[in-house]
């Protein structure tokens, strides 16, 4: 027989006020294997968790029940608290008293009826708790980055700076991400090109730091502290170890391709490093532009380079990598722009959209940084800006505000101005959304010192009307329609996620938002964390963030990080499913139902060696304890640890009616 | 032996005499999915007298498939515990098989062994047994291969055969067949000198020698290992459903059923064919193979029933052959171990 | 069937096989029997006709240790090859292992119908023939290694209808408490001898449920509620899976409609997972196993 | 017998039992109490990890155990903090349902939500509607006559209990 206390918390008067707490603990006593039971005015405080301690000396206690609040708020509370009096943590469980009785029933007599089932119920559960022991594993000290953006970088360095070894994985054939392409940032309108490359540099230099680009990750099977990831390195066609960078391959390959990188407006070749500061600054080839993988013939590439790096038959290569934790940094895509036909945007060549203004504007951009509008190469007198295309948009695009827009708009007012000190900038906006450090300062500056007219209002209609687009809107402040002759329009498009992180997300098992955007653990207090333990979050690819916020994200993840490596082994919640392996007969639709990959085959050998039977095995390290397995199983041969059948059915059982 | 008649109305006045009586009447009877089994009887139309045996066997009568032996409930931390003292009322078998009342006798000898099985005895002690002596056999029937007899009278108080004309010729085997027919004097009348009965049943007589298959199985170092299990068994597949008709296997599993604070400890028919009958809780199974089962149960049948209750376990009722899934005929067993025995 | 026998026989000489697992003739008019040939002698009694009802393939699941005695040879019904699929799925068996032995089928006997050896040259009447060979589609068997009897088409059928799928819509179109009663009815009559599990090929777990007491999910007794919650159960585990072979139907002592309870779940799970039908394939993940985001979700709130 | 009825109900009071992920219903449920909001005392909670976690039997031995209705709710399809329990349990329970409707279970005592941790609302009408559609039906007698006959038929220690 077992030794059951019960603990019945007044919770002040919380509890009490409507469950009779001395009523409950009085006919407690009478439960089988019930040895002593108590009411008290607060168990959590110091002297309650003392009396807990005492009472599991004194009466022998092998299990504990404490009626409170939710276990979700102090399960963990008394589980520490009895482990420190010798007791098996998981021989505590708590009766749910409070707010899900006392503080929902107001009938006391209701209330205590409730609470009485409630105890008795998890009596009868905590009678068949096994004592478990918490999971110890061993932490590989390796981190992966997910992203070669600012916040991966800014992550990766942080994470190398406390000399711990990381990889950072990047899609595209450089580091840099969305922040590279931009001109000048606010509120400070420094050069980004300025800022950011001195931190790929120094990635690329770290000897902490390895870096794959033109890399994906493919797969990632383990747990928190024990992650194994492939990584597919494509194929670049050029040796990478053995290229200077000297960029003659370039400047001889006869194939001229659009620079995804200008946004589609410059020129780029088939083989071509996206800028002349890339990092790693190898060249990749474009194997669907290439004349050579067309029509097997050309191959000038090779024939010009010194150190005779081009490889035309380089295979994918793929790398298996060993990590603890992982920072995913995947960044954002911007909407795409078809929906918005109102705008007229790839009808004419002068709407164009924000990054490519970015380009504009930059001093090594497809227009060296001049004004010129792409049509006619004209400097665009009149600008009109137009905020929230797909922003905060719910019938064409999507309900969130992408954040940036507001500023990037008036940093580029800013930038027009100072370029074209007679042109006009007029922006329509929704709101101005100005909450940061200087930021409204930085609007205010738009408008007062660079002459940015803002009008809150929407535009309905852009037309072309000879070399000028009429830009049709209304004012919504004055009540009146707004008609602008524009020389060039510039669209802030919505932040979305990245196309294809739904995909990344069932790849790496996080969790993701309807908009695919990575969901955090918990948006206040766990904001950079993921469900998935050892998994974190950085920049835009979690929500739409600006570059301040995304490096302060990508530190927190990274000392998340730190925080989780500088452990030698971690311990974890031994509520992992178990098989009986002598009732198993392997038909495996635990291992096929179960969204971690926790389960594998076996084969039970006879003393020989001989494989006499195969059965299914949980790696109690990747199983997180779901359970789902146990219902798919028809014998129930695989059980979950803590939620076991039998105390299921025990609480079923015991509110027999 | 006294010879008396059943007129043609005779069985339905005896039922409304004993429904009057409050006498519980068990005879066949077709259920709602159209088989013919043995329950509780309300009406003379309501019997299949015809029908060549029942599905099931009536031992169900005196050894129900499930029974209460006892129950408890849980007060505070004391158990309350009280043995079931089910109400058992006085009972006719009326119109079973005379296969089946002499089934009833070998039962008994298992319930009345070593422990006496008081709700076992009490319900046999209050029933009678009115059998029907068979005029159709099919061709699983086989009890004149084993010493039965379609008009046998082992175990029944009344035997009861088919006048051609109508009615019943009422052969009062034991005492209390006798006190019976005094205590329904007038249903049973006197016979006349001379009846014109229906004629008996003829089953096909098979070459069977049960003393020879008994003195082969007596013989373990031929029999045990024999070959022969195996080639008849092997296509088993243990579903059991002959022990559950058979009128003489006997075995049950006693579990505890809780509800709440309360539950109660259930006697449930068991089965031999069953792998986990005999599988111990180290998970050793002395029985691991099917054929080792079925050789338990033909010995069942065979020799551990002669030897330790001097009566037959089988009454050649057929209903094993006719029920098996995978026509394993014992009476193929039955034939070639009489051949190897020669 | 001499090139049954003539091919049984040219596997058993060569050694290709360990056994051949067929059918041949029973003790009793119009009964067949499971017939286990290992000798060239034995091969000559395999037989097959419309009396060959049963499903054989639970010779090859874990109940019986034919597997372990080497390849093994089997005489399979276009239906019996389903069951085979499944057990290859769930990973009770390797196709390499097994030969089949495919036997074109243009029906099987219904239970207790017992033929006159003129009617069984003759072509079967529908009324004679078991309620599965009504809808079956794969007279000619799908997968085999040797194909036995010629010229036998399978019909093309409308999944899901006619035979046992009408009288599960007649069960379907009842009242709720009607369904009731009429389940309670025949549930009232099971006599809890798992029968319908023993012959269920696709019943190969080791230690049942039932035969678990920690907890007693499912009373033992044969009242109406151990075998309500019994007959559930079973009919839960089969979603999915069943390839309605019928034997569990055919082996209840008690007359259970079982066929009745696995089909309608065959039909569900046709209707709501994509026209999923269990034993047609291999490769895909059962319905219970997988999902898809868009399932419906009507029921929930 | 009709004046014995209404007596009955009087004191009836219905039992639901409620099986409730941990992660997403069970917090909706916590944050009704956090946030005071009241409802019907019918429901008693079982708490598992995932709605994927629930058996089948779970339900049957709920009505066995006389239960008057049932309520099964876990995380929004996408929500699931194992990823995909969620979705897994959805098919068993369409299956499932299918198989108890047509074997004549009265389905309105069986109900199925989805219910996120921030909508304490939501669970606070599901239990009310659960509890008031039960009140409405009266006790699931249907279902609690094999309970009763299986009493009766053992003579149950019903002076006892």
């Amino acid at each position: 027989m077992s030794r059951v206390g019960v603990f019945v918390c007044h919770c002040g008067t919380n509890i009490s006020a409507t469950v009779d707490v001395a009523k409950v603990a009085e006919e407690m006593k009478n439960q089988p294997g019930v040895v002593y039971t108590e009411d008290y005015k607060f168990m959590c405080s110091s002297p309650g968790q003392g009396k807990l301690k005492e009472i599991i000396d004194e009466h022998k206690l092998d299990s504990v029940v404490i009626a409170a609040c939710s276990p979700h708020m102090h399960e963990k509370t008394f589980r520490n608290a009895a482990e420190a009096a010798g007791l098996n943590s998981f021989k505590v469980e708590m009766a749910n008293i409070r707010e899900q009785c006392s503080w929902v029933h107001p009938d006391k007599a209701e209330g205590t009826v409730k609470s009485l089932d409630l105890t008795k119920k998890m009596i009868e559960k905590v009678r068949l708790n096994e004592e478990l022991d918490k999971i110890v594993m061993p932490v590989t000290k390796k981190a992966l980055v997910i992203g070669g953006g600012i916040a991966g970088i800014q992550a990766a360095l942080d994470i190398a700076a406390a000399g711990t070894e990381v990889i950072i994985v990047e899609k595209d054939v450089t580091l840099g991400g969305h922040m590279i392409q931009l001109s000048e940032t606010f509120p400070t309108l420094d050069c980004s090109q300025c800022i950011m490359t001195p931190k790929m540099v120094e990635a690329s230099l770290n000897p902490n730091i390895t870096i794959y680009t033109y890399a994906e990750v493919e797969a990632l099977d383990g747990y928190v502290g024990n992650f194994r990831a492939r990584i597919r390195r494509k194929a670049k066609s050029v040796v990478e170890e053995d290229c200077t960078g000297c960029g003659i391959c370039q400047e001889k390959c006869p194939k001229k391709v659009d620079n995804p990188f200008e946004m589609g407006h410059g020129k780029s070749k088939a083989i071509a490093v996206p800028f002349p500061q890339a990092v790693p600054n190898v060249p990749v080839i474009d194997r669907d532009s290439c004349i050579y993988y067309k029509t097997g013939k050309c191959r000038i590439c090779e024939k010009v380079c010194g150190p005779k790096c081009i490889d035309f038959d380089q295979q994918d290569e793929i790398v298996n990598v060993d990590i603890g934790a992982i920072v995913v940094a995947t960044g954002y895509d911007t909407m795409p722009l078809d929906r918005f036909g109102e705008y007229g945007y790839g009808k004419y060549k002068d709407v164009i959209d924000g990054l490519t203004f970015e380009r504009m504007a930059s001093a090594a951009g497809f227009t060296e940084g001049e004004m010129k509008r792409p049509s006619d190469g004209k400097t665009p007198e009149t600008v009109v800006f137009i905020q929230c295309v797909g922003s905060r948009d719910e019938s064409k695009g999507v309900s969130y505000c992408s954040k940036i827009c507001c500023m990037y708009s008036a940093k580029q007012t800013m930038l027009y101005k100072h370029k074209v000190h007679h042109g006009k900038a007029h922006v329509f906006y929704m709101d101005i959304r100005a909450g940061g450090k200087n930021y409204e300062e930085f609007v205010r500056r738009a408008i007062e010192e660079d002459d940015a007219n803002y009008i809150r209002g929407r535009v309905s209609r852009v037309y072309e009307k000879g070399d000028k687009l009429i830009v049709k809107g209304a004012d919504t402040l004055s009540g009146r329609p707004v008609t602008i002759e524009a020389d060039m329009v510039v669209l802030a498009t919505a932040m979305t996620a990245r196309k294809g992180a739904d995909k990344l997300a069932q790849t790496l098992g996080i969790s993701y938002d309807r908009y695919n955007f990575f969901s955090e653990s918990h948006p206040k207090l766990r904001p950079v964390e993921t469900n998935t333990a050892g998994i974190f979050l950085a920049g835009a690819c979690q929500a739409p963030k600006d570059v301040p916020e995304t490096v302060a994200q990508a530190s927190a993840a990274a000392s998340k990080v730190l925080g989780l490596l500088s452990q030698e082994t971690l311990k974890r919640e031994p509520i992992t499913a178990e098989v009986n392996e002598a009732n198993c007969i392997a038909c495996f639709d635990c291992l096929n139902i179960c969204p971690y990959g926790a389960i594998t085959s076996k084969g039970i050998t006879d003393r020989d060696g001989n494989i006499i039977k195969e059965v299914a095995e949980v790696n109690p390290g990747v199983c997180q304890g779901c359970g789902l397995c146990n219902a798919a199983c028809r014998s129930k041969t695989i059980e979950l640890r803590g939620f076991k059948d039998n105390q299921i059915y025990a609480e079923i059982n015991s509110l027999a009616v | 032996m006294t010879l008396k008649l059943l007129k043609e109305d005779g069985l339905k006045k005896l039922i409304e005499a004993l429904n009057k009586a409050d006498t519980r009447v068990v005879g066949p009877k077709r259920n709602k999915a159209g088989m013919v089994t043995y329950d509780d009887v309300n009406a003379d139309t309501e019997l299949e007298l015809d029908e060549v045996i029942g599905r099931y066997s009536p031992k169900d009568a005196f050894f129900p498939q499930h029974e209460t032996v006892m129950r408890y409930k849980l007060d505070g931390k004391d158990v309350h515990v009280k043995a079931e003292t089910p109400v058992i009322k006085e009972t006719v078998l009326l119109g079973v098989r005379p296969c089946d009342a002499a089934a009833m006798i070998s039962l008994n000898k298992v319930f009345t062994w070593d422990y006496v099985d008081t709700l076992f005895t009490e319900r046999q002690k209050k029933a009678t047994i009115i059998s029907l002596a068979c005029n159709n056999a099919d061709e699983s029937c086989f009890c004149t291969s084993v010493g039965f007899a379609p008009d046998g009278t082992e175990g029944s108080d009344i035997l009861l055969k088919k006048i051609k004309s109508g009615g019943y010729l009422a052969e009062l085997i034991t005492k209390e067949g006798e006190a019976f027919a005094t205590t329904h004097k007038s249903i049973f009348e006197n016979a006349p000198a001379k009846a014109d009965t229906v004629a008996i049943a003829e089953p096909t007589k098979l070459d069977i020698d049960i003393d020879r298959i008994k003195s082969w199985l007596d013989d373990k170092e031929k029999s045990w290992e024999h070959p022969l299990w195996e080639q008849l068994a092997a296509k088993c597949v243990g579903c059991g459903g002959c022990t559950f008709v058979c009128p003489t296997c006997h075995c049950f599993d006693i579990v505890d059923e809780p509800y709440g604070d309360q539950g109660k400890r259930v006697k449930n028919w068991d089965g031999c064919q069953f792998d986990h009958f005999t599988l111990h809780a180290s998970g050793h199974n002395p029985r691991e193979h099917q054929p080792q089962r079925w050789r338990n149960r033909f010995s069942c049948k065979f020799k551990i029933y002669p030897d330790r209750f001097e009566k037959k376990g089988c009454v050649g009722c057929g209903r094993c052959i006719r029920v098996c899934p995978v026509n394993l005929d014992i009476t193929e067993a039955m034939t070639e171990i009489t051949q190897i025995a020669k | 069937m001499e090139s049954l026998q003539s091919k049984a026989k040219e596997l058993i000489k060569d050694a290709s096989v360990a056994v051949i697992i067929g059918y041949a003739a029973g003790t009793k008019k119009g009964k067949t029997k499971p017939f286990f040939a290992y000798s060239e002698e034995d091969c000559e009694k395999l037989i097959f006709t419309p009396e060959c009802v049963n499903n054989l393939t639970i010779y090859l699941t874990r109940k019986f240790d034919f597997m372990k005695k080497g390849k093994v040879a089997i005489v399979a019904k276009g239906c019996d090859i389903k069951t085979i699929n499944v057990l290859i799925q769930e990973n009770q068996l390797k196709r390499d292992d097994v030969v089949i032995l495919g036997v074109s089928c243009e029906g099987v006997v219904d239970k207790d119908v017992i033929l006159d050896r003129a009617e069984l040259t003759a072509d079967l009447p529908e009324d004679k023939k078991s309620i599965k060979c009504i809808t079956c589609d794969v007279n000619t068997p799908s997968d085999f290694d040797h194909l036995f009897g010629e010229g036998v088409e399978s019909k093309a059928i409308e999944p899901m209808t006619g035979g046992i799928y009408d009288e599960v819509d007649k069960v379907r179109g009842m009242a709720q408490g009607e369904k009731w009663n009429f389940w309670m009815e025949h549930f009232e009559r099971c006599i809890k001898c798992y029968a319908c599990k023993k012959v269920c090929p696709l019943c190969y777990c080791d230690v049942c449920i039932t035969e678990k007491n920690q907890p007693q999910w499912i009373e033992t007794s044969a009242h109406e509620r151990g075998n309500y919650a019994w007959n559930i159960k079973r009919a839960m585990d089969l979603s999915g899976r069943c390839t309605f072979c019928g034997e569990c139907d055919r082996v209840c002592p008690a007359e259970i409609p079982l066929n009745l309870l696995n089909q309608e779940m065959a039909k569900l799970n046709y209707e709501a997972f994509d026209g999923y039908r269990a034993g047609y394939q291999t490769e895909e993940k059962p319905p219970f196993v997988s999902f898809k985001e868009d399932d419906d979700e009507g029921f929930i709130r | 017998m009709s004046e014995e009825k209404v007596e009955n109900k009087e004191v009836w009071t219905p039992r639901i039992i409620a099986y409730v992920c941990n992660w997403c219903t069970y917090g909706g449920a916590d944050l009704a109490g956090t946030s005071r909001k009241t409802y019907d005392a019918s429901v008693r909670v079982i708490k598992l990890p995932c709605t994927g976690r629930i058996d089948p039997l779970f339900l049957l031995k709920a009505f066995e155990r006389g239960a008057d209705s049932i309520l099964v709710s876990g995380c929004h399809p996408g929500d699931c903090h194992y990823n995909t329990g969620n979705y897994h349990s959805r098919r068993r329970w369409t299956a499932f349902r299918d198989l108890l409707e047509f074997s004549g279970i009265d389905m309105r005592r069986i109900h199925f939500s989805w219910i996120s941790a921030a909508e304490a609302v939501k669970w606070v009408d599901v239990v009310n509607d659960v509890s008031e559609k039960t009140k409405e039906l009266g006790p699931y007698t249907e279902f609690q006559r094999i309970n009763e006959k299986i009493k009766e038929y053992d003579g149950i220690f019903a002076e006892q209990g």
